[in-house]
C-alpha cells in the first residue's frame, strides 16, 4: 500500500505533484494519443495532406518534461511535435485546423504539422528542420537571463539532431554563458532509418554532456516519473542561475518515421515489445497503485480525451480556408515591405 | 512528356531514371559512391536509391548521420582524394546546412590551388513545391548556386534527360549540382537503355514556335508546354525552350530563339527577385538580341514569400499553366 | 563622398558611424545587444564595435565562440523572445555557414506562424574584394539573401547611409541584413549627429543626368560617380543612383530614371551571373520603362571566378571606374 | 649521460628516430621560425599584401605530428599553416612566391598565404574558413580506407575551430565510419581574442573526445618528443584500422593573430614566459643532450635555414606574376566551361 511505503520508495512524481496534477498529465497523454490517432485517421481519410510525423509511444517525455514549467518559460520542439504542443497546453481545435490548412488554425493554414507553435504559451514552435531548435532555444533564454525573467527554456530534439552541428555550438554556447535552458533528447533509437549505433559514436548520448561541462543523464523515457524527475532537477539547476543540461528520454515511436516509411529498418518484435512498454499504460497504473485515480476514473479520462478531438475535427472541419489573395500576407508585419 | 516519343519505347519514371544512372556508374566504376540520409534500406526519402543498397552494400551506399554540413565536407575531401562520390541532400532547403563546403570549398578550391586540384563530385537536391511539405521543404534554391563560378548547376525536367546529365555529371572532373523536382520523381518517359551523357550547358528546344519564346526550367518544362498547346489553339505559336543548365547557361539557344520571336518570357519556380529568370531576362536584354525584342521581358517565378501549407495556397505561389497562358497572351497582344 | 556635402559638417568614416548608431541605440534600449567574433576587447575584425565593450560590457557585447550557425541562431531565438540583437559575421563568407538560421528560420518564421511573432534582428556583413585576403574572405553574397523573402536586404554606400539604415534596421519589426563593403569602413563623410533613420527601401539619386542611368550598389556608386565625373568631361550626362536596398528593391527610383535617360548600365560588385544587377536589368526590361530604353541594358558585375589573392587580379574580377567608363561609352554611342 | 639511462627513461622520440630524421625536424622547424620571419618581414616591407598568421612558437606541434606521415599519407591544415606546409615537405621558393602573388607560387598567385597546398606531398591544403578541412580530412580518410591505399590523414585544427559545428559532425562521422584519420588541435589558447575559456565548455579539447568513443590526449605541445609520441600512437591506430583519435597539442603563438592584432586580449607577461619555452630551444637542447647534434650542428642548420629562405625570397621576388588576362583560368578544369 503507498501510504505504508518509505518516503523514498515513493516515487518522484507521487511526491512532487498533486493529484490533480497528476491527473492533468494523463489527461494530456491521452490527449496527445487520441490527438495522433485523429490525425492519422484523418489524412488517411484525404483530410490532411502533406506529411505528419507521429509520437504516439512517447506521451510520457513530452508531458513528464513540462511539468514543472509555466506559460512564462519556453518550449521549442520539433517535427514530432504534436505533444509537445499538448504538453505546453495547445488548444486542439486550433491544431487540427491548422492540420486542415485552415484560417483558424495555429500559423493560419500556413504552416501545417511542421510549424505548429503556440508563443502565448511559451511554445516556440515545432520546426522542420532537423537541429533547427537548438540554438533557437539558447537564444530564448539568453532573453530570459538578460531580461531577468526567471523563465526557462526546454528544448526537445531528437536521437537524429544530435549529430547536427547545431547540436554541438548550442550546448556550448549555453555552457559557455551558463544560460537557463534544459536540452531534452527524446531517443526513440532511430533518425528516420538510421539507428543511433549507425549514426552516433557514443552510448548514451547525454555523455555527450561532458564535452560542454553540464550534467547529463538517461532515463527511462516511458516512465513518466523518471522523466519528471530528471528533467525538474534540471530546470530547477536552471532556475537557479547554474546552467544547462542534457536529460536523454529514451523512448520508441509505434508508428513510422513519416506516413512514407514502410520500416525496414526495424523489426516487427522490437515494435510490439517497445508496445508492451505503453507510457500511458504505466501511467495509469502508477495513478490507480497511489490511489489517484481508480480504473474508472482512468478510463473516463480517455473518453473525455475521444471527446474532445472528435470536437477539435469538428471546430477544423467546420472552419473556412485562408483566402488565397492573402497568401503574401505576414512575410513582413508592415506589410507594404511585401509588395 | 516528350511530344516526339515513339510510344514503343522503354517509359521509366525520373526517380527510376536517376537510380539506372547510379546504378550503371557504379558497376562500371568502383570509386563511385552514394552518400546521403537514409539512401540505404529506407531507399532515400523520396525512394531514388531504392535498393541500390543491396546490390552494392553499405560501403558504396552509405546513410550519412543527419549531418548536412560534415557528409558535404566528407564528399568534398574524398572527390579530392580519389573517390567519386554522389552526394543526396534529402530536400534541397537542408543544404541551407552545408553552403560552407559547396561554395566555400568545394566550388573553389581548384581555383584557390592554381588548378593543382580537381573536385569530381556530384551532388543531388530535391526540390521545389507541391508535397505539402511547407515553407522549409520546399524551396527552389537554384539561383544561389547558379551565383557561384566553380559549379554546374543543371535542372533535368525529364527521365532521359536526369539520367544522361548524372552520368555527363560524372563524367565531369568539377562539382556539379542537379536540383531535381520533387514533383517530376515520379513522372514517366522515355528512357534510352545503357549508357549515354546528355551535355551540360546546352539547353533544349521542346518545342518550336514563331510568335514567343518560353524559357522555363525544371517542372515549369511541362507546364509550359502545357500553355503552349492551349496557345496553339488561339492561334499563338510559341517556343518552348528547356534551360536545362543554369550554370553555365546556354546563351545562344536562348537568344537565337529570341531573335526569331521577338518576345520572352521566362517560367521558373524559384522566387522570382533574383531567381533564374532574372539571369535569363538580364542577359538577353543585354545581347544583341534585344533589338529584336518586340515586348518587355516578362517573368514568372515564384511569389515573393515563403511556400505555404494549404495546399490551394501551395499551388498559388508557384506559376501555373494558365498563368503562362495569360501572360503569353499579354505578351504576344501587342505584336508590332 | 557626397558631392553636395558643405566642408563645414561632421564628418565621420564608415565603421565610426556603425558605431555610432549602435551605441545611440544601445543607449537608448536596454534590449540592445551585439554578438559576434571578436567584437569585445579585440573591436572587431574591422574595428567596427571597437571600444563599445567598454561602455556596455560584456554582456551587452557578446563575443560569441567561433560558431557562425549557433550564433546566429541563439540571435534568431533571442530577437522572438525580446531582445534586439545585432549580430556580426567576421566576414560575409562565414555565413555560409549560418544560411540555415538566416534563411530557414529568422526569414520564415513569421509567416509560417501565420503573423504570430516578428523576429526583429539585424545582421551585419562585411563583404567584397579589395583586402587581397583571396577567395573565401572577399565575397559579395547580398543576391542569396535578396532572393529570400522574409528578409530585408541592405548596402549602404556612405557613412550617412549606414548610420540611417542601421537605426531604421533596429526600427524594423522584421530582420535586416547590412551588406558593408570593407574597403568602405575607412572613407570618411558627413555624418548627421544624433538620431535619424534612412528608409530602408529607397534608392537615392547621388548625381542627376539625362543621357544614362547607372544603377549602382555599394562601394559600386562610388566607381560610378568618378566615371561620371569622366563621363561629364567627355559630354556624356550620366545619372548615378545608389540601390541602397536589394530587397524590397525600389522599383520606381530606378524606373524613372530609365523612362528619362532610355539607357541603363546596372554595377555591382557581386558575380555577374545572378547578381544584383540581373534582378535590376530584368525589373526594368518587364517594365513600362521597356519602351523607353534605346539601348541593351548593360551589366557590369564580378567576373565569373572567384576572388583572386594577387592585387592585380583582384583588382581585375571586380568593375573599375574605366570598365565604368568605357561600358557607359558603349551604351550611349548609338544614340537613337 | 643519455645511454646509461634505461630505455624508458629515454625520450620517446629519441628512441623511434634516426638521428638523421631527429636532425631533419630541427632542420624543419628552424625553416617555420626563419619562413615566418622572412614572411613578416616581407609584410613589413611592403612585399606581402593580405594578412597572414604567423605560427611562430608552435613548430613542434606541426613538425612533430607530421614525423610518422609519407607523401603518400595527407594532411589538412588551417589558415596558421606555414608550420604544417614545411613539416610535410613543403618547398620554400613557392610558398614565398605564393605570398608575393607570383605564377611560380604553390597557387600561382591566386590563393596567397590562407590556401597554399601541396597536394603531391599529401598537404591538401590550408583554409581560410576555420573549421572548414574538418570534413575535407575526414573524407580523404574515406578515401584511404575505400581505395585501401592504407593512408593516414592529419587534420590540424585550432582550439577555436573545436566550437564549430563542422568540428562535431567530423569526429562523430570518423568514429562511427572507423576512418583513419588523426584529429590534431593546437590549442594555442586563443581563437583571434577569445580565450578558451571563454569559448569552450571544457577544460581540455581532447576530453571532447569521450563524446565521439575516440581516444583524446593532451599533451604539451611545445614538446617535440611528447607531441611525436602521441600522434605517432594515434597514426599507427589509425593504421591498423581501428579508427581515429583527438590529441591536443597545447601550444601558444608568438605573435599577433595576424597583422592586425594589438594583443589587447593577453598579457606582455604571458607572452614572454612562453617565448621563454621556445619548443626550438627544447628541441635543440634535446638533441644535444641525447648526443645527436654538437651546439655547432645546431647553429649550423640555423644559418642553414637563414639561407635556404633567403633563396626562396630571391626566387620568388625575381618570378613573374601571372598574367591578368588568365585570372579566369582553372576555375573549371576544362577551360570552356568558365565561358
Ligand atoms: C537538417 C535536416 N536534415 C534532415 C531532415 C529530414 N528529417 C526529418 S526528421 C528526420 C529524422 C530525425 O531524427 P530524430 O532527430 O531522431 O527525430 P525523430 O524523427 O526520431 O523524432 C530527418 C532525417 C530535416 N528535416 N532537417
Ligand atoms: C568560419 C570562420 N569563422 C571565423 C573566421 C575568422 N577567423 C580566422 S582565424 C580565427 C581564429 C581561429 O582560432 P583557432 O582555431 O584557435 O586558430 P588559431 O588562429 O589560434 O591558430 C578566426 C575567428 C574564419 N576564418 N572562418
Ligand atoms: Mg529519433
Ligand atoms: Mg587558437
Amino acid at each position: 500500500m503507498p501510504d505504508t511505503q518509505l518516503e523514498q520508495n515513493i516515487p518522484y512524481a507521487i511526491r512532487a505533484y498533486s493529484p490533480e496534477q497528476l491527473t492533468d498529465a494523463l489527461r494530456k497523454m491521452f490527449l496527445i494519443r487520441k490527438f495522433e490517432e485523429g490525425a492519422e485517421d484523418s489524412y488517411t481519410r484525404g483530410l490532411i495532406h502533406g506529411t505528419m510525423h507521429l509520437s504516439i509511444g512517447q506521451e510520457a517525455s513530452a508531458v513528464g518534461s513540462c511539468m514543472s514549467l509555466t506559460d512564462e518559460d519556453k518550449i521549442t520542439s520539433t517535427h514530432r511535435g504534436h505533444g509537445h504542443c499538448v504538453a505546453k497546453n495547445a488548444d486542439l481545435g486550433k491544431m487540427f485546423a491548422e492540420f486542415f490548412g485552415k484560417e483558424t488554425g495555429y500559423c493560419k493554414g500556413r504552416g501545417g504539422s511542421m510549424h505548429i507553435a503556440d508563443p502565448a504559451k511559451g511554445n516556440l514552435g515545432a520546426n522542420g528542420i532537423v537541429g533547427g531548435g537548438l540554438p533557437i532555444a539558447v537564444g530564448a533564454a539568453l532573453s530570459a537571463k538578460r531580461l531577468g525573467t526567471g523563465a526557462v527554456t526546454i528544448c526537445f530534439f531528437g536521437d537524429g539532431a544530435n549529430n547536427e552541428g547545431a547540436f554541438h555550438e548550442s550546448l556550448n554556447i549555453a555552457s559557455v554563458w551558463k544560460l537557463p535552458v534544459v536540452f531534452v533528447c527524446e531517443n526513440n533509437k532511430y533518425g528516420m532509418s538510421t539507428s543511433t549505433e549507425r549514426s552516433t559514436a557514443v552510448r548514451n548520448i547525454a555523455d555527450r554532456a561532458v564535452a560542454y561541462s553540464m550534467p547529463g543523464r538517461t532515463v527511462d523515457g516511458n516512465d513518466f516519473s523518471a522523466v519528471t524527475e530528471a528533467v525538474d532537477a534540471a530546470v530547477a539547476r536552471a532556475r537557479r542561475g547554474e546552467g544547462p543540461s542534457l536529460i536523454e528520454n529514451l523512448t520508441y515511436r509505434w508508428r513510422g518515421h513519416s506516413k512514407s516509411d514502410r520500416n525496414r529498418y526495424r523489426t516487427k518484435e522490437e515494435i510490439s515489445d517497445w508496445m508492451g512498454r505503453d507510457p500511458i499504460v504505466s501511467m495509469s497504473r502508477l495513478l490507480v497503485d497511489h490511489g489517484i485515480l481508480t480504473n474508472d476514473g482512468v478510463a473516463a479520462l480517455e473518453t473525455e480525451a475521444e471527446q474532445v478531438i472528435k470536437d477539435a475535427i469538428e471546430f477544423a472541419a467546420a472552419s473556412p480556408y485562408p483566402k488565397v489573395e492573402e497568401v503574401t500576407r505576414d512575410v513582413y508585419t508592415v506589410q507594404e515591405a511585401a509588395e | 512528356m516528350n511530344a516526339h516519343t515513339p510510344t514503343a519505347l522503354r517509359e521509366l519514371s525520373y526517380a527510376e531514371a536517376i537510380r539506372e544512372a547510379m546504378d550503371l556508374a557504379m558497376a562500371a566504376d568502383d570509386r563511385v559512391i552514394l552518400m546521403g540520409e537514409d539512401i540505404g534500406v529506407y531507399g532515400g526519402a523520396f525512394q531514388v536509391t531504392g535498393d541500390l543498397v543491396h546490390k552494392y552494400g553499405t560501403d558504396r551506399v552509405m546513410d550519412t548521420p543527419i549531418s548536412e554540413l560534415g557528409g558535404a565536407g566528407v564528399a568534398v575531401g574524398a572527390a579530392l582524394t580519389g573517390l567519386r562520390p554522389i552526394f543526396e541532400f534529402q530536400f534541397s532547403d537542408f543544404a541551407a546546412l552545408a553552403m560552407e563546403q559547396i561554395v566555400n570549398q568545394a566550388a573553389k578550391v581548384r581555383y584557390m590551388l592554381g588548378g593543382a586540384v580537381s573536385v569530381p563530385l556530384v551532388m543531388r537536391f530535391p526540390s521545389g513545391s507541391g508535397t505539402g511539405a511547407a515553407a522549409q521543404h520546399s524551396q527552389s534554391l537554384e539561383a544561389w548556386l547558379g551565383h557561384v563560378p566553380g559549379l554546374k548547376v543543371v535542372q533535368p525536367s525529364t527521365p532521359e534527360d536526369v539520367k544522361g546529365m548524372l552520368l555527363a555529371a560524372l563524367e565531369d572532373p568539377d562539382p556539379v549540382m542537379i536540383f531535381e523536382h520533387k514533383i517530376l520523381y515520379k513522372m514517366k518517359g522515355h528512357v534510352p537503355e545503357g549508357y549515354y551523357t546528355t551535355p551540360i550547358g546546352k539547353a533544349a528546344i521542346r518545342r518550336a514556335g514563331k510568335d514567343v519564346s518560353i524559357v522555363a526550367t525544371s517542372i515549369m518544362v511541362h507546364k509550359a508546354l502545357a500553355a503552349a498547346e492551349q496557345l496553339a489553339g488561339e492561334g499563338i505559336d510559341a517556343e518552348v525552350i528547356d534551360l536545362r543548365t543554369v550554370r553555365p547557361m546556354d546563351h545562344e539557344t536562348v537568344l537565337a530563339s529570341v531573335r526569331k520571336t521577338g518576345r520572352l518570357v521566362c517560367v521558373y519556380e524559384g522566387v522570382k527577385t533574383l531567381g533564374v529568370g532574372a539571369e535569363i531576362s538580364a542577359m538577353v536584354a543585354e545581347s544583341d538580341a534585344f533589338d529584336f525584342l518586340d515586348a518587355p521581358i516578362v517573368r514568372l517565378g515564384g511569389a515573393e514569400c515563403p511556400v505555404p501549407y494549404n495546399p490551394e495556397l501551395e499551388k498559388a505561389v508557384v506559376p501555373q499553366t494558365p498563368d503562362i497562358v495569360e501572360a503569353v497572351k499579354n505578351v504576344v497582344k501587342g505584336r508590332i
